[in-house]
């Protein structure tokens, strides 16, 4: 970014002096093994009242740039070069009390785990008031009424009950909003907001996402909003910068980012997430090839040349690549030698389209699950005997799953799906109802008393490829396991071979079975753990997000993956997501659960696509969406999840459910009602209102079904 | 609350149960009965006995009895309040007891009473900064502290302030009645071998406090960073070390065993070793019971302390 | 023992003076034995022309007053404080330190093994040593007011023969010889006491006794008031001149010298002037009463070991030595194999050289012993030919026994007087080595050794002083008595000691134990290395600190020079 | 909130190096087993004792230049087992040393650094005249080799009870748990007392007394790790496999625990060594006559409490220090790099 343009923001006048200006800032962390760059050259001008979004996956430098603002690095984070300017002063000269008095005041931070910002020994009401009193000098009292006001302010129920109670003894939802109210506190010129809903669930995100575009419409707080999720972004931010490796490689207006990319991985990036209009045979995802290279092993010139298909060898791997200027909007720039020499039309990554695969027979039918848990309130003592509570962990669930066939059942935390996992792989014994795998009951047949085929029938793949592997045992001996376990292969030779056989079938190379899963990356892993479930060539696969805890440009990849498997084996797919965008990709019928229970279920289409039971509606109402063509109506629900050990009589989304109907949801269970052949929605709301619902999620021209630009 | 410390309480009572009789069975054996007979009477006097005279002998002094009434009748007369008479010390066993738990009370009192404000200071010191020259400081000292056992403490500061200084008398038996100055020595090789150890416990638990994300709040905040560590780092760096100090106090009644026999301090812990050598199984049993409440009460201690200190845990 | 009334001259005295006039009999060995015989102390000295300190004062058995004696304070002595129950069953001698200044015997033997009368004025034995027969002193105060009368003696000495006390004075010579067996237990047969008057005991005997006025020293034999009930620290009742004021076990004991009568009366002590006010005992284990006495806790001690001797030396204080026949017997137990073979036994012994222990373990000090447990001071001493250590021999005996490439044995150490124990068996074992001989050392703790001490094969055993040999061999080496730890059954040995007891004169005597010291020497039953000596050690302002080989205390003439 | 319970993540790095070079683990037992042979069960080997340790010698120092190399970059951990390999690499040698026979009484109390009967004594001779240097060389190979085992053994057992009480919990866990906590009542030093005197008092039964003292909390901490551990996903994974619940807890839980687990031990190796020390001080430990640090302090105790002779006790006292030391300090340094990676 040239100094010598002072152009304005999109909604400020000439002259302004921006609220915070980094100038070819660089950071490092210098730890034992040297100096290690964090981030380098990065430039960000953001004007009052203006919103800065910072994109970019994992280890890119976003949150380095956060606390580089507030100063506050550790004891071995440095800033190392180029300026940072808060009003037009650098903060790097200033002395630690000019800086206190700054913070707190005049900047402020909300983070990503709200639980964690809080201090579990403090009363609310105190943290908060800590504000005033130390930046404005006022009373105690007046410093509490102030936090009072600021919890109204920021939609929170019962502020005096919240002020008196600790940070445990409210949801991560509460938290996050008092974190936000205290960032509020002395009305701050600067806002910055690291991921601040990436811990939250999809309804609770939405309000918190609502909160924050009010808070800068109503106080015009400048922004800076870190994230991984070019949707939240979409929704909250004027301007980007999409960071790469350490490096911003594009900023922007939202728009012209969106619309006019000009940097192979921020096109990449796109065209690796799931968005309206990607269908997994139709147009299928496009992975980013390759993977983030660490801070230490960066490649030398373009931080993504190893990973970009315009890579030129003799101009992308050499020198400092400087920001450039792109004449596609104002103020829009990119780090990249070659961008004015691409196609971008021409070239935009596309997959093959792939024919889509008919289901078969049903391969598994849930019938009537039910697991209830009885948890006894301490089986610490022996002799004392404790109350005992019923956790209604699974009630009453009903879904088939065919041959080839991709099932998703979404739903935020509590709702039950890990239980139904469970269950299903014998860990758990059923308390009521069926679940037949061919023609076998499993409900109450523990896995030990299952037969190895049986076992090898059903498999599994996890959610976090940190956990997946055992650290202590190499990649191909965890596979061969398998392999042995199930009886596929006995003889050592044989097994090798399939172990081969099965690690290319995952695309990793064969020398990684000799690895050990520490020397694995994140994606790697679960490659992996896919290869693991497939090692008995199982007939139904049960994937836990699997691709939840990894980075956009990985996920693609695992999930094309896991794709091309299930189409290769004609296997079945339990693909569990809280994830819309991906379930809508790639799932061919949808289960919406909700505290144990399922509150919708029909095909993909008939899901997303009104009648809509009120919770899916809200769910897909708060789902971001990185695409500037959709338009969302907003559906906010009100309220936290409650907690499932404790749900509400009668029907669980009653707390919640903007279309409650007083004295009946509270109290009687909704019926099932049969939209469609295969669609059921559960709800008190007689079919007429249900059909009368509008669309979520609506494309205003017909031009911008395709996905992006 | 109160039920989990009733639980305790009651765990505690079986706990007791089980223990005493464990060393009832143990002390029961034939082996055990000689042991005293040898220790009463002398090799020479038990060897003119002849088995008759044995089998007197061991009725005068109630071991003919099996054990379990054995078991049964101690159990009822704890419940009253009787503890036994000890072989060895010719004597009602609980007011014994009670004077030696006084003495080492005594003992503990002084080494908590300086261990616990020397520990956590130079622990929260060198915590608040994790690698600065006082941490490395505070970390060496008390790690060489404990690695120090206290049999050689106790010979280090005899030798020096005993034997070469001479300011200070070798031995503690009090034998003219109280005396500070004999109190010293033991007070001090207990509260350097110990002190470390929650130092360290502190330091680490600061530290952790110190980096974790409500400390960032805290300072990002913008209030003075003395408020920072005395209001928002302290109460929550303090938890643990709470209760590592409070669980010390069934860690020095190992302590004191070896403190007490080297410095010929009449307390708890030399009674216990005299009375197991002589296998005086009243005083055995009286002071294993004071040893195993000692530890059940002081673990009820940490976890309501804990529990009160903790509102995560407290409001669950 | 009042000189206008001139006792008979029991004809061994006279005897006796025959012999020493000859020159067959040493002086003090006369002393002995008059006294031993009824002879008062200092007219046995003057008999015999020596006149020792302590018998200067005839009729007292204690020391004469140091005419600078000072009255007043408290002696500190650093001991074990152990339970004071009952005085005819105690087992430890410092049970008997802590009751000594309270309750006194009939008999006191002196620290150069003269035994003089104490509650006792005087005795007469008649010619074949089977009547004994006791006067008691006049005048003898109880603290309750009472007066010493015979009834005390028989009630006392009626006691000790009870079988169900359980008292270990039935063992000594005197009194196994007035019990019988009945019913499986040893009880009194009936008419061994008799009281002849208020103030007189006579004594009938099944055989003859040498030895009844040092049995009577033997230190359960205090004399309690004929009101006695166990235990005696509830309500010490005694002749001595202190009383029990405080008796913590394991901690302290205190002694208080009495004024006065239970009843309020003033009480006389009969045995003249005592200066201290008070003694204290506190308890310290053995380990660390020097170290007590060394930071000033205690005035002195029971007793330190050798290998404290140098830090003993380099303290303030006053060593004091006791010559004594205490001793370690490095026993075989002669019915377990290997040592059932006379040859094995033998083997091991002329392996050893006794010469060696005294400068390498008591750095010169004590005697050195030949394998007989009869001592150089006891006065019936042989001295036979010195032992020589014949490697040779040995490596000959054993080949012949069956070992012709060496042997390995173990010996069981318990340390019970100290480590010293242990340090004798190291030097065995390197002398053995040479022999072909591998010693294994097995240690073990004091507690321990003495649970097995009767029964194992090889062990170190440490033996008291007793003042006569024969003693000592009665009741270790006869067959079958519950002591006898080498198993040894002599017929011809316990024959020969018979012969030794009932003789008198002491040269005829001493020759007689030539046969004894000579079956004991050939029967090899073990390696006994040394006498050792005692150690204590005193304050410097503590005068008239009495040393004693057996340990006993008794502090009437120790004063303080503060 | 304990910092050893919350300190559950491996250590990779750490654990690799040590795991997987299987040399490493021939090195370790070429170095233990001759030198346990050797004192355990030397006395069968006659004069052929010493050739028993002699491959353990360039194990040790292999393993001392390994164990820099891979710890080179904690200066703690560097200190702490050089100090610990000094203590190893004597045990080793001591037989091979020029020294003179540490039971041989000689010259008794001898100050350090004279000479008596023709022989220069650098640390003096104690009250038997015992070369107080030739002592306390040799005293260190039954603290460590006693002291190693009986760490070693608590810890097998402490281990199998954790995995089983943190594994399969239930009716396990609470009885386990149950016995943990009465053992966890007594005060070491009295649960040390009262077994050793019921036992007797030899090497065996103080590694009998060390499990029953140690195993409670090594099974705590080990149960903690598991409860941790089983929730992992390839745990899940093994148990939807079907695997055998002995199969899940050798196979997936034990080579997880292992990190905290040597750190741990390394504490707890000093612990052993101050409880072997104290007990033989107070007698209820290892027999005389060899030499063994705590017994030379017993000894001393009482014959060389003045100032001149007060060498006798800082030798030993000394010596266990510097051992101690050396394993909190390895202990601090596998923590501290463990928390790095």
């Amino acid at each position: 970014m040239s100094e010598q343009s002072p152009e304005n923001g999109p909604e400020n006048s000439g002259e302004q002096v921006p609220v915070l200006e980094c100038r070819n800032l660089s950071i490092s962390y210098f730890v034992r093994a040297g100096e290690i760059p964090a981030v380098i050259d990065f430039n960000l001008k953001l004007m009052p009242g203006e919103a800065h979004g910072v994109v970019g996956e994992s280890g890119c430098g976003k949150s380095t740039v956060a606390l580089a603002i507030m100063q506050y690095l550790g004891q071995n984070g440095r800033i190392v070069g180029g300026e940072l300017l808060f009003n037009g002063r650098d903060m790097r000269t200033m002395s630690e009390e000019e800086l206190r008095d700054l913070r707190g005041s005049k900047i402020a931070m909300v983070y990503q785990e709200p639980m964690a910002s809080l201090n579990p020994a403090m009363k609310i009401g105190e943290q908060l008031a800590e504000v005033p009193v130390y930046h404005e000098n006022v009373s105690m009292e007046e410093a509490l009424a102030r936090a009072h006001e600021m919890l109204a302010n920021v939609n929170l129920p019962d502020p005096a009950r919240i002020m008196d109670s600790y940070p445990h003894q409210i949801s991560g939802g509460q938290q996050q909003r008092v974190v936000i109210a205290m960032a509020l506190l002395s009305n701050p010129s600067l806002l910055l907001l690291d991921e601040p809903t990436t811990a939250l669930d999809v309804t609770v995100e939405a309000g918190i996402v609502e909160l924050i575009k009010e808070i800068s419409a109503k106080f015009g707080t400048s922004m800076i909003y870190i994230s991984h999720n070019l949707g939240l972004i979409l929704e909250t931010c004027d301007r980007i910068t999409v960071m790469y490796s350490g490096e911003a490689v594009e900023v922007g207006d939202i728009d012209t980012v969106f619309n006019n990319m000009r940097h192979p991985y921020t096109r990449g990036l796109f065209a690796s997430i799931p968005l309206p209009g990607a269908d997994k045979n139709a147009h299928p995802l496009v992975a980013i090839p390759g993977q983030l290279p660490l801070p230490h092993q960066r490649p030398k010139g373009c931080n993504f040349g190893p990973r970009c298909q315009f890579f030129d060898e003799a101009r992308c791997d050499y020198g400092m690549i400087p920001m450039d200027k792109v004449d596609t909007g104002s103020e829009h720039y990119v780090r990249c030698s070659k961008w004015s020499e691409i196609d971008w039309d021409a070239t935009r990554p596309k997959a093959d389209e792939r024919p889509p695969v008919e289901p078969g027979d049903v391969v598994l039918r849930v019938d009537d699950l039910t697991k209830h848990y009885e948890i006894e309130d301490s089986a610490l003592f022996v002799l004392g005997g404790g109350e005992t509570k019923t956790v209604k962990a699974n009630e009453e669930l009903n879904f088939i799953a065919r041959e080839a066939e991709t099932v998703a059942i979404v739903g935020e935390s509590g709702c039950g799906k890990s239980t139904f996992a469970k269950v299903l792989m014998g860990l758990e014994e059923a308390t009521e109802g069926e679940v037949v795998l061919g023609n076998l009951d499993l409900a109450n047949l523990p896995v030990d008393k299952r037969d190895a085929k049986t076992i090898a029938k059903l498999q599994m793949v996890f959610q976090n490829p940190f956990d997946t592997l055992n650290p202590s045992h190499t990649v191909g001996g965890q596979i061969a396991r398998v392999i042995r376990k199930f009886g596929v292969e006995t003889d050592k030779d044989k097994v090798q071979d399939r172990v081969n056989e099965l690690l290319d079938i995952v695309k990793l190379p064969r020398d990684f079975a000799k690895r050990r899963p520490r020397q694995l990356s994140g994606g790697q892993k679960q490659r992996v753990g896919i290869a693991r479930a497939f090692a008995g060539n199982p007939e139904v696969v049960i994937a836990d997000e699997p691709v939840s805890a990894l980075d956009v440009s990985v996920q693609a990849a695992v999930t094309e993956l896991l794709m091309d498997i299930q189409r290769e084996h004609r296997t079945t797919l339990l693909f569990i997501s809280h994830d819309l965008s991906v379930v809508r990709y790639l799932a061919d019928r949808i289960v919406v659960m909700y505290l144990g229970k399922i509150m919708e279920q029909g095909t993909t289409d008939e899901i997303f696509a009104p009648p809509y039971h009120p919770y899916t509606e809200a769910l897909l109402s708060a789902v971001p969406i990185a695409d500037t063509h959709i338009e969302k109506r907003k559906v906010l629900l009100t309220g936290e999840l409650p907690s499932p050990s404790n749900p509400p009589k009668g029907c669980p989304f009653s707390t919640r459910c903007p279309y409650v109907i007083e004295g009946l949801c509270e109290t009687r269970e909704p019926p099932l009602r049969r939209m469609a052949d295969g669609h059921q929605i559960a709800c008190h709301l007689d079919e007429i209102t249900l059909k009368d619902m509008k669309p979520v999620i609506s494309v205003p021209d017909e031009k911008a079904s395709e996905p992006a630009e | 609350m109160v039920k989990l410390i009733l639980r305790r309480l009651g765990q505690m009572v079986l706990i007791m149960a089980v223990v005493s009789f464990v060393l009832f069975l143990v002390f029961d054996s034939d082996k055990f009965k000689k042991q005293i007979a040898v220790n009463e009477l002398g090799g020479f006097g038990l060897q003119t006995l002849t088995e008759q005279e044995y089998q007197d002998w061991l009725s005068s002094k109630g071991l003919d009895v099996p054990f379990y009434t054995r078991y049964l009748d101690w159990v009822g007369n704890v419940l009253q309040g009787d503890f036994g008479f000890s072989f060895e010390k010719n004597t009602e066993v609980g007011p014994l007891l009670a004077e030696r738990l006084i003495n080492t009370g005594i003992l503990a009192f002084w080494v908590f009473a300086l261990m616990i404000p020397i520990a956590l200071t130079l622990g929260v010191i060198a915590g608040m900064k994790e690698g600065s020259a006082q941490d490395r400081s505070v970390s060496f000292i008390s790690v060489l502290t404990t690695s120090m056992p206290e049999i050689a403490t106790a010979i280090f500061l005899t030798v020096i302030f005993a034997l070469g200084l001479g300011w200070l008398p070798a031995k503690s038996a009090m034998t003219q009645g109280f005396d500070w100055r004999q109190l010293v020595l033991p007070v001090a090789t207990l509260v350097l071998y110990d002190f470390g150890y929650v130092a360290r416990m502190t330091r680490a638990s600061m530290a952790e406090v110190m980096t974790s994300q409500y400390i960032r709040t805290a300072i990002l905040k913008g209030i003075p960073y003395r408020r920072v560590i005395m209001r928002h780092a302290l109460r929550n760096a303090l938890i643990a070390p709470f209760t590592v100090i409070v669980l010390q106090l069934n860690w020095l009644l190992s302590g004191v065993v070896v403190v007490e026999v080297f410095f010929q301090y009449n307390g708890f812990g030399k009674m216990l070793l005299d009375a197991a050598l002589f296998g005086d199984i009243y005083v055995i049993q009286a002071g294993t019971l004071a040893a195993v409440f000692v530890a059940v009460f002081s673990q009820i201690i940490s976890d309501v302390g804990y529990t009160l200190l903790n509102p995560r845990i407290r409001f669950s | 023992m009042t000189k206008s009334d001139k006792p008979r001259l029991h004809p061994k005295v006279r005897e006796a003076k025959e012999l020493m006039d000859k020159g067959r009999m040493d002086r003090r060995e006369f002393v002995r034995i008059a006294a031993l015989l009824g002879v008062s102390a200092g007219a046995a000295y003057a008999m015999g022309g020596v006149t020792p300190s302590f018998a200067m004062q005839a009729d007292l058995p204690f020391p004469d007053a140091d005419d600078e004696a000072k009255s007043g304070g408290t002696l500190r002595v650093g001991m074990q404080v152990q339970k004071m129950e009952d005085p005819a069953t105690y087992s430890w001698v410092e049970m008997s330190n802590q009751t000594r200044h309270t309750l006194e015997h009939l008999t006191f033997t002196t620290p150069d093994n003269v035994t003089q009368p104490m509650l006792a004025e005087s005795w007469q034995a008649n010619d074949d040593l089977t009547e004994w027969t006791f006067k008691l002193r006049p005048g003898i105060m109880w603290h309750n007011g009472d007066e010493l009368n015979a009834d005390d003696i028989i009630f006392n000495m009626t006691r000790w023969m009870d079988p169900d006390l359980g008292s270990s004075n039935i063992g000594l010579s005197t009194f196994a010889s007035m019990v019988e067996e009945k019913d499986g237990k040893k009880v009194m047969i009936p008419g061994s006491l008799e009281k002849v008057d208020d103030l007189t005991v006579k004594l009938k005997l099944q055989k003859p006794v040498l030895s009844v006025p040092e049995d009577l020293y033997n230190y359960p034999t205090a004399i309690v008031h004929r009101s006695f009930k166990p235990p005696l620290s509830d309500n010490p009742i005694g002749t001595g001149p202190f009383t029990l004021t405080n008796l913590k076990v394991g901690e302290r004991c205190e002694l208080k010298k009495v004024t006065e009568t239970t009843d309020g009366k003033p009480f006389k002590y009969w045995g003249g002037d005592v200066f201290l006010d008070e003694i204290h005992y506190y308890n310290f284990d053995e380990d660390n009463q020097l170290t007590a006495f060394a930071s000033g806790d205690v005035d002195a001690i029971y007793e330190f070991g050798i290998e404290q001797f140098e830090l003993a030396q380099a303290l303030e204080g006053d060593i004091i030595e006791a010559r004594t026949a205490q001793t370690l017997c490095c026993r075989m137990q002669i019915s377990q194999k290997p040592f059932d073979d006379i040859k094995v036994r033998q083997a091991v012994v002329s392996a050893c050289d006794n010469s060696v222990y005294r400068e390498l373990v008591f750095q010169g000090r004590g005697d050195i012993a030949e394998n007989t447990h009869v001592s150089p001071i006891h006065p019936e001493y042989y001295e036979l030919p010195e032992l020589k250590r014949d490697v040779e021999k040995s490596k000959k005996l054993l080949a012949e026994a069956g070992y012709p490439d060496g042997i390995e044995l173990t010996i069981d150490v318990g340390n019970t007087d100290g480590p010293w124990h242990q340090t004798v068996c190291e030097i065995m074992r390197d002398q053995m080595k040479d022999a072909g001989i591998k010693l294994n050392i097995n240690v073990m703790p004091p507690s321990k050794y003495w649970e097995v001490w009767d029964s194992t094969p090889f062990g170190a055993t440490a033996w008291t002083h007793r003042p006569l040999g024969t003693m000592v061999l009665s009741l270790g080496y006869r067959t079958g008595v519950p002591w006898n730890e080498t198993h040894l059954a002599s017929k011809e040995f316990d024959e020969a000691l018979d012969d030794a007891e009932a003789t008198l004169d002491v040269e005829a005597r001493r020759e007689k134990m030539k046969k004894v010291e000579q079956i004991m020497q050939d029967a090899a039953v073990m390696v006994q290395p040394i006498w050792r000596p005692v150690f204590t050690i005193v304050s410097k302002k503590v005068v008239g600190y009495p040393p004693h080989p057996t340990q006993y205390h008794q502090f009437n003439r120790v004063w303080i020079n503060s | 909130m304990s910092a050893t319970a919350d300190a559950p993540l491996p250590a990779p790095s750490l654990l690799a190096r040590l795991s997987q070079p299987r040399t490493l683990i021939l090195l370790l037992a070429l170095m233990w087993i001759p030198l346990v042979i050797y004192v355990m069960f030397g006395h069968m080997f006659e004069d052929s004792r010493d050739y028993v340790l002699i491959p353990a010698v360039p194990a040790t120092l292999l393993l001392y230049v390994l164990a820099m190399r891979a710890w080179w970059e904690s200066k703690i951990a560097v200190i702490g087992a050089t100090l610990v390999f000094f203590w190893m690499f004597i045990a080793v040698v001591v037989p091979f040393l020029p020294l003179i026979d540490p039971n041989q009484p000689i010259a008794p109390f001898t100050l350090p650094f004279s000479e008596k009967k023709d022989i220069f004594f650098w640390l003096g001779t104690d009250f038997k005249g015992r070369d107080m240097l030739s002592r306390a060389l040799w005293g260190c190979q039954r603290v460590i080799v006693w002291g190693v085992t009986a760490t070693l053994v608590a810890y097998i057992v402490g281990t199998a009870f954790g995995l089983i009480a943190g594994y399969l919990g239930g009716w396990w866990d609470e009885i386990i748990s149950f016995l943990a906590n009465i053992l966890l009542s007594f005060p070491v030093m009295v649960l040390f007392i009262l077994i050793l005197n019921y036992l007797g008092q030899s090497g065996f039964n103080i590694v009998i007394a060390v499990t029953f003292a140690s195993a409670p909390a090594v099974m705590r901490i080990v149960r903690g790790l598991a409860l941790d551990i089983k929730s992992r996903d390839y745990v899940f994974a093994a148990q939807t496999r079907g695997e055998h619940p002995i199969w899940i807890m050798v196979v997936e839980l034990l080579p997880n625990v292992r990190g905290p687990i040597i750190v741990d031990a390394c504490l707890r190796l000093g612990y052993t060594t101050v409880a072997i020390t104290t007990l033989t001080f107070l007698g209820l430990g290892l027999q005389p006559p060899d030499p063994d640090w705590g017994l030379m302090i017993k000894e001393a105790a009482n014959t060389a409490l003045i100032f001149k002779f007060s060498y006798m006790l800082i030798v030993p006292a000394l010596s266990v220090s510097s051992l101690i030391l050396g394993f909190n300090l390895m202990a601090d340094g596998l923590r501290e790099m463990s928390l790095r990676d």
